[in-house]
């Protein structure tokens, strides 16, 4: 093969006045995985969607695929036919229609244009998707679905087009761009779509794999290229690269220093903590959800890390603490006042002391029209009145202060925080909690999607945070994460508590052994889809 | 340049109109101003073959008060002389509604339909057409001012002295102006036929009488828009002219918001308005109120005539001419306004009997 | 304008992992939620049978039930085809109405005869549509707005175009084609309608076209990341809106042989309920062709019923609006339960 | 509900990564944007008086512009509150009109003194947006509509208590305390409207009441997330909404003398083109209740001085509507550069 699977040249996007991608030149051989890398907001995406045809790049770019000239701007719908396919970021399913829908929306050949037969449709979809050992019932709604089969189902969708472009063309050469699509898996699932991706590269095609995650980076992709402010920085082999030097690539020389490799920071364990009971968050039998009776403690100032497999009912304990879900049963007592458990809502837990980042943070954390300050000082705006009038400019100052002290860019906090990227976006939701010196802080997945340097810097806010005596309930399905910053680990299976590792025991490897052997013990059948690829 | 004890008195006369004129034209406004004595408009008949027939009769809407009334009593008048199983249409008005209740005459083998308050045929041909296919008798009540053709889509009609009336009120703004030249200002709502004719009337009449010296602007409003509209257009108008010491209006649902724009702009312009419908006439008894005149008929009286027009063809008589069809108008002004008042809001009851003795062979009530 | 709401969307979702329970409904709604339209409409039928039985079964009211609200029906049909695409189009009343008075002052003033008028009415239509097609998907703005103003100022062509008059007179062959004709003892037009409802049923259940607009009503922004083309879709909705709105103008000239400047307007709003109404059944969430239909004849069914007890103006008012009111608290309810 | 789209939000967003070169657009529009809808009533203004310098420049015009569209304005500013926070209302004009019919026959049929009867009519008022905020919050249904069936079931109870006719010879001391009164010649109903229009603006923007009101409109989910009663709020604004257009009834009755069974509903579009209009302008992509006052003003200068050059009734359409369609492109467009 003499010719190359993509090239990319002189590939440029202004939006307004931003520019998002300058003069990006970009290959991607035959048979390899791809890594592309860069902060947050650097213009990764964008460039999937200049290849995908939802954005026209600026005139004088080209575009070659497989050694053919595409003229540019492409038009929308057409980069199938090029043997392109992609998992967008943040999946691109239709989330109110079904599976099915979402599998035919896609301008496709061969199916017939004035016949669907569902009944085939459903047959087909299921026997795909099962293909993929993805099993979820086709005519379900992609919202009631959990974010993994989602993504499943995304993974899957774009692998069955390669696939069909393959067979229909008899191309030998196709690309698999993947944006940020372990966000959405926990560790399990993550070996499932790398043996997708090792199948997808033998047959001869290419992967374009973007992720934050550099450990999984390390494990898939055989080259990478590092985009900074929307220009290239690097284009290197995964073997001539140590770990630091990636890091340094992506956030530059000067900020490197601060920022370890994976998950910057390190907790300091053996701390002491009052453990009196009722002092920080006492949880007893919480049930909802997957949840069948709970039973917790954090310490005041303390970080517990609260990890399963999927299914477990972890990721079921924030929202349920804080009422966002309703439970059915248990006690919350938080600095030694008892919360009614079933009766427990978001304003009742907010003046109890809690306070709650989502792993969905688009849709339940910022509110993207409204200005980054008054994100911020939302729950503390009464604290801003003087003789009945708001004091907006009080307000906008002390917005400022706190963007500088966590370090938020841009500074100015009277842009729509919809304008951030998606590190800054949480460290403003962070901010906006902080205001309020909440007793007990629960995160679900905070650093979805974060990169690395921003990753380090709302450890360190929380960490920091801790020294007035917040208790934290960290809830990740990132280990290395967990180990980095917690106390403490509650392994939870089954619905309930199962394990804790603690002290200088607490590295990856042994939550990763603490969390299946616990599921093993209970002999449940977590996970909902089975995990190798059989096509 | 008018003032209220001018009225009334014969004293000299204004600077356009002759002192001999302007007593006929007082003569006029009184002659209109009195109650109104039935005269039957044709022979009596039997209306023996009517018996165990059955109508339909149906409002122009009947979210109008006065028509919807009138419908109903109507088809009370029809049960009795003998067609018990008439029945009255409610519909909310506009030609697909009554496009239904025609379907229904149709359907139901109704030998006759009254169409109440002027429904115009022309725009439900196509049911008139089957209307006459199934041998139903039509007719159209206050359809039309009495000087238009007749139509031919239907069997008969009754009809209505509108020109007359703004004939009286032209007269009358002009004994208020005491002869002296004024202007005009007529609002009409072009969607409804008999605003045309009206309007013409009103200029006409301003040009037989004070020939260039009198002035009259028009506006035409919408009826959907009196509400948004009509009192912003009044004051824009009387700003635009703050000579105009009239306001004739083609219909006297206006009042309201023609006399709110009148007192906000301090002018002494009065209103002439057609209709003579109870509310408009109420509000004639309160002096603050900017009004000159409003005339028009009697709903119960058109209800006798054109059912007498209804009957007249069902039994195979002829019918009455168009032009001679009507029932008659009364001229209220703020004297004699307070005697539109129940049972017979100032017209009699002589054209109750009137019609009964025309209506031979009825069956004893 | 999507039927969801927050609180619906927080209820539906199951808890991250609850995957392993199967869903108590299926897919979209729930057997009952699907149903609760056409059901109420039956028992709607039955009640005005059991009180009147021998008018209301009689064929003429039957007919009158199926034929009356064609104008309505085919108006509704019209809106629905923006509002399938996640758009709304305040001004297709207007667009019927100056269809209508185009074909009447064409056929009566200027001769024209009474199928080229009724072509050019069409043309007109899809022109007014590609005007709003223009002004909310090439410049992107608000459709509510926009429609707002863009029906105004149709409704501003119409007095303009009809002097304010009703015109009358209309050749015949137009009512014969549209509503003097019947199909078993149905006017005709009923037919045209029911053959739009069918054709949009069909090409938005049964057409990857119809999948694609799914899309763009239902989640705009993937709608583009799928490769779909979301702005040639909501253009071709708008057109084919004003097209559809211009033909309810022609049924409306063909019923009453007239047009009056303030005539199809009437409309909008009550085509509005219907597939509003609509969309809480057959496919319930969605704007849905067949739930259209059964909207518009359960509604129309109504009013017809009323009208042969006699009852009093005010009560056909209570009706429409209890009914509608009642049809989307019990699907709400069903949805949940 | 919400004023921007997908496309617009994308359009807006300035740029992360970027944070070294500053956006060329200011936070939420820019300057222009802002202004533009001010200005064009400036000019709007200045044009007319050009052209009739006398007439339009007299205390009466003025007085017209000003004091003949209260009741437009206050069902305006009645309208803004569910907008405000994500719904919307469309049962508004019914209400007013339900208000206005209760003054009357209380007043003149039941003889009711003046100041009570406008009591309960604003009590009544309070209850029908209290009955819209139970089937919308409570039940959580689609505003669209479930107002469109309140609205219509509150226009047949005004059916029934006018027993469709019109009601006159209301006390004058309301047409005196509203209508008759001028304060610098000004009728005293238009200073009302200017106290309710800068009470909400003061609440919106100068309380923690109304920042949590935007979050509720602007991303329901966060507000609930965030600890924020979004029902209560909701609740809040379909009520004082119902108040606020029982005002405008009461308006209504002090300016005509009356009320009939059709009054207030005709306002009912009309005040939302004004509060959309207004979306467009001083805090652009919000509804708000300084540019639904400028919104306000801007159509009724327009429609007066049209008015005052003798321009036909479908002059006045078209202008509306061209305003309309003119205004919203164009501050598209300004946002966009
Ligand atoms: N449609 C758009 N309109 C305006 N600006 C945009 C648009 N899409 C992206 N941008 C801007 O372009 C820049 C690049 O964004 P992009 O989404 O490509 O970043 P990314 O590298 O994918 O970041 P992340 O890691 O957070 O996904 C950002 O500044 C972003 O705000
Ligand atoms: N939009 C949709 N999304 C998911 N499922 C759908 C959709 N539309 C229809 N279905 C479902 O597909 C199934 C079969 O539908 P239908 O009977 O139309 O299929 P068919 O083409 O006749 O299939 P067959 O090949 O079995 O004859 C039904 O269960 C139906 O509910
Ligand atoms: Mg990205
Ligand atoms: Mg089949």
């Amino acid at each position: 093969m003499s010719t190359t699977a993509l090239e990319l040249h002189n590939i440029s996007k202004v939006f307004g006045g931003t520019r998002a991608l300058s003069g990006v030149d970009m290959t991607v051989q035959h048979g390899e995985v791809l890594a592309l890398l860069g902060e947050n907001g650097c213009g990764k995406s964008t460039l999937v969607k200049v290849l995908a045809g939802v954005h026209e790049p600026e005139p004088g770019g080209r575009l070659v695929v497989d050694g053919t000239e595409v003229p540019l701007p492409m038009p929308l719908g057409t980069s199938s036919d090029l043997g392109l396919c992609f998992v967008h970021q943040d999946l691109g399913l239709a989330r109110p229609l079904t599976v099915l829908e979402n599998l035919l929306g896609f301008a496709q050949e061969g199916a017939s244009r004035w016949n669907i037969r569902w009944g085939r449709e459903v047959r087909k979809a299921r026997e795909m998707l099962r293909s993929y050992g993805v099993l979820v019932d086709p005519m379900a709604v992609v919202n009631q679905l959990p974010p993994v089969d989602q993504a499943l189902v995304a993974i899957a969708r774009a692998a069955e087009q390669l696939k069909q472009h393959r067979e229909r063309t008899g191309a030998t050469s196709s690309v698999l761009v993947l944006d940020e699509p372990t966000v959405f898996l926990p560790e399990e699932e993550v070996s499932f779509l790398f043996d997708l991706i090792r199948t997808v590269v033998a047959g001869g095609s290419s992967v374009i794999f973007i992720s934050h995650d550099l450990p999984a980076v390390r494990e898939i992709a055989d080259r990478l290229t590092v985009l900074r402010d929307g220009r290239v920085v690097a284009h290197a082999s995964m073997s001539d690269v140590t770990d630091d030097e990636i890091v340094e690539l992506i956030v530059g020389a000067g900020a490197a220093t601060k920022t370890a490799f994976g998950h910057g920071g390190g907790a300091p364990t053996d701390r002491a903590f009052d453990r009196t009971p009722g002092a920080g968050l006492d949880v007893r039998g919480l049930v909802g959800g997957r949840l069948t009776g709970l039973d917790l403690a954090v310490a005041p100032g303390e970080v517990v890390g609260l990890a399963g497999l999927l299914g477990s009912g972890a990721e079921d304990a924030p929202y349920l603490l804080f009422g966002a879900r309703s439970a059915t049963a248990g006690e919350i007592t938080v600095h030694g006042r008892t919360l009614p458990v079933d009766r427990q809502q978001p304003a009742l837990a907010v003046d109890a002391g809690l306070a709650l980042i989502p792993a969905d943070r688009r849709r339940d954390a910022i509110a993207p029209g409204v200005s980054v300050a008054e994100n911020m000082m939302l729950l503390v705006v009464a604290t801003f009145r003087r003789r009945g009038v708001l004091q907006t400019r009080r307000m906008r100052a002390t917005a400022d202060q706190r963007a500088d002290a966590l370090d938020v860019r841009p500074r100015r906090t009277s842009v729509p925080v919809g304008t951030l990227s998606g590190g800054n976006a949480q460290k403003v939701v962070l901010a906006k909690w902080l205001e309020i010196s909440p007793k007990v802080l629960l995160l679900h997945e905070p650093t979805q999607g974060v990169d690395v340097a921003a990753r380090a810097e709302i450890y360190r806010v929380i960490r920091r945070a801790t020294e007035t005596g917040m208790s934290v309930l960290w809830v990740s399905s990132d280990f290395d994460e967990l180990a980095t910053v917690s106390d403490r680990v509650v392994v939870v299976s089954g619905g309930t508590a199962v394990s804790t590792v603690e002290g200088s025991d607490i590295t990856p490897e042994a939550i990763t052994t603490a969390v299946y052997g616990a599921a093993r013990a209970t002999g449940e059948s977590t996970i909902t889809t089975a995990g190798a690829a059989t096509s | 340049s008018s003032s209220e004890e001018d009225s009334g008195s014969s004293g000299e006369a204004g600077t356009v109109i002759s002192a001999d004129v302007l007593d006929e034209l007082r003569a006029v406004v009184e002659e209109a101003a009195a109650v109104p004595e039935f005269e039957p408009q044709g022979p009596a008949f039997s209306v023996a073959p009517l018996a165990g027939q059955k109508i339909l009769s149906m409002p122009v809407s009947s979210q109008l008060k006065g028509c919807d009334d009138m419908a109903r009593q109507v088809v009370d008048i029809a049960k009795s002389i003998g067609m018990p199983d008439s029945t009255y249409f409610q519909n909310d008005g506009g030609p697909a509604a009554w496009v239904q209740g025609m379907n229904q005459a149709i359907n139901g083998g109704y030998d006759g339909v009254a169409l109440v308050c002027g429904i115009d045929p022309a725009s439900l041909a196509p049911q008139m057409a089957a209307a006459e296919a199934a041998g139903i008798e039509v007719v159209d009540m206050h359809l039309a001012d009495v000087s238009e053709p007749a139509s031919d889509l239907i069997a008969a009609q009754t009809n209505g002295e509108f020109n007359r009336a703004m004939e009286v009120s032209v007269a009358a703004a002009l004994v208020e102006a005491n002869g002296n030249p004024i202007d005009a200002l007529m609002i009409t709502s072009n969607e409804n036929p008999p605003s045309i004719g009206m309007e013409q009337t009103v200029k006409d009449e301003f040009a037989r009488l004070c020939g260039d010296e009198c002035g009259v602007e028009t506006i035409n409003i919408p009826i959907t828009e009196y509400a948004t509209k009509l009192s912003g257009a009044v004051s824009s108008a009387l700003v635009a002219n703050p000579d105009i010491e009239a306001v004739f209006m083609a219909f006297d649902a206006q009042t309201p918001f023609v006399v709110s724009a009148l007192k906000a702009s301090r002018t002494d312009a009065k209103t002439y308005a057609f209709g003579a419908d109870e509310p408009a006439i109420e509000m004639m008894t309160d002096p603050s109120n900017p009004m000159g005149g409003d005339m028009g008929p009697s709903f119960p009286w058109m209800a006798y005539s054109g059912a007498d027009q209804l009957f007249r063809v069902m039994a195979g008589e002829p019918a009455i001419p168009a032009a001679e069809a009507f029932a008659p108008y009364r001229m209220f002004t703020p004297e004699n306004a307070d005697e539109a008042t129940p049972p017979d809001y100032g017209f009699g009851d002589s054209y109750v009997q009137g019609y009964r003795d025309l209506w031979l062979d009825a069956p004893p009530a | 304008m999507s039927t969801t709401d927050v609180a619906e969307r927080r209820g539906a979702e199951g808890a991250p992992g609850e995957s392993g329970t199967p869903p108590t409904t299926k897919t979209r709604g729930s057997w009952a939620e699907k149903a609760a339209l056409p059901l109420a409409w039956v028992v709607l039928f039955a009640v005005f049978a059991a009180l009147n039985p021998d008018r209301f079964l009689s064929m003429g009211n039957i007919s009158n039930i199926l034929g009356s609200q064609s104008i309505l029906f085919m108006l509704a049909l019209a809106a629905l085809l923006p509002s399938m695409v996640g758009d709304i189009d305040l001004s297709l009343g207007s667009i019927g109405g100056l269809s209508a008075i185009l074909v009447a002052v064409l056929n009566v003033q200027q001769g024209v005869p009474i199928g080229l008028a009724c072509l050019l009415a069409i043309g007109a239509g899809a022109l007014c549509g590609a005007a709003n097609a223009l002004f909310v998907v090439r410049f992107r703005t608000e459709p509510f707005i926009m429609t707002l103003g863009t029906g105004t100022f149709f409704g501003g062509l119409i007095f303009w175009i009809a002097n304010s008059t009703t015109i009358v007179g209309v050749s015949g062959t137009l009512s014969e084609w549209t509503y003097v004709r019947v199909i078993a003892g149905i006017p005709i037009q009923f037919y045209y309608c029911l053959l739009v409802m069918l054709l949009i049923w069909y090409v938005s259940t049964y057409t990857p076209l119809g999948v694609r607009a799914l899309f763009v009503g239902q989640s705009r922004d993937v709608a583009a990341l799928s490769g779909i083309k979301s702005d040639r879709i909501r253009w071709g909705a708008f057109v084919l809106a004003g097209v559809i709105a211009a033909l309810g103008g022609i049924l409306y000239v063909g019923t009453t042989g007239s047009a009056g400047p303030s005539s199809v307007g009437a409309f909008l709003l009550p085509a509005y309920a219907a597939i509003f109404l609509g969309a809480t059944s057959i496919q319930p969430g969605r704007f849905n062709a067949l739930g259209t239909g059964v909207a518009v004849l359960f509604l129309a069914t109504g009013v017809a019923g009323l009208q042969l007890l006699g009852a009093q103006d005010y009560a056909q008012q209570l009706f429409y609006g209890g009914a509608l009111v009642a049809a989307v608290t019990l699907s709400r309810y069903l949805r949940r339960t």
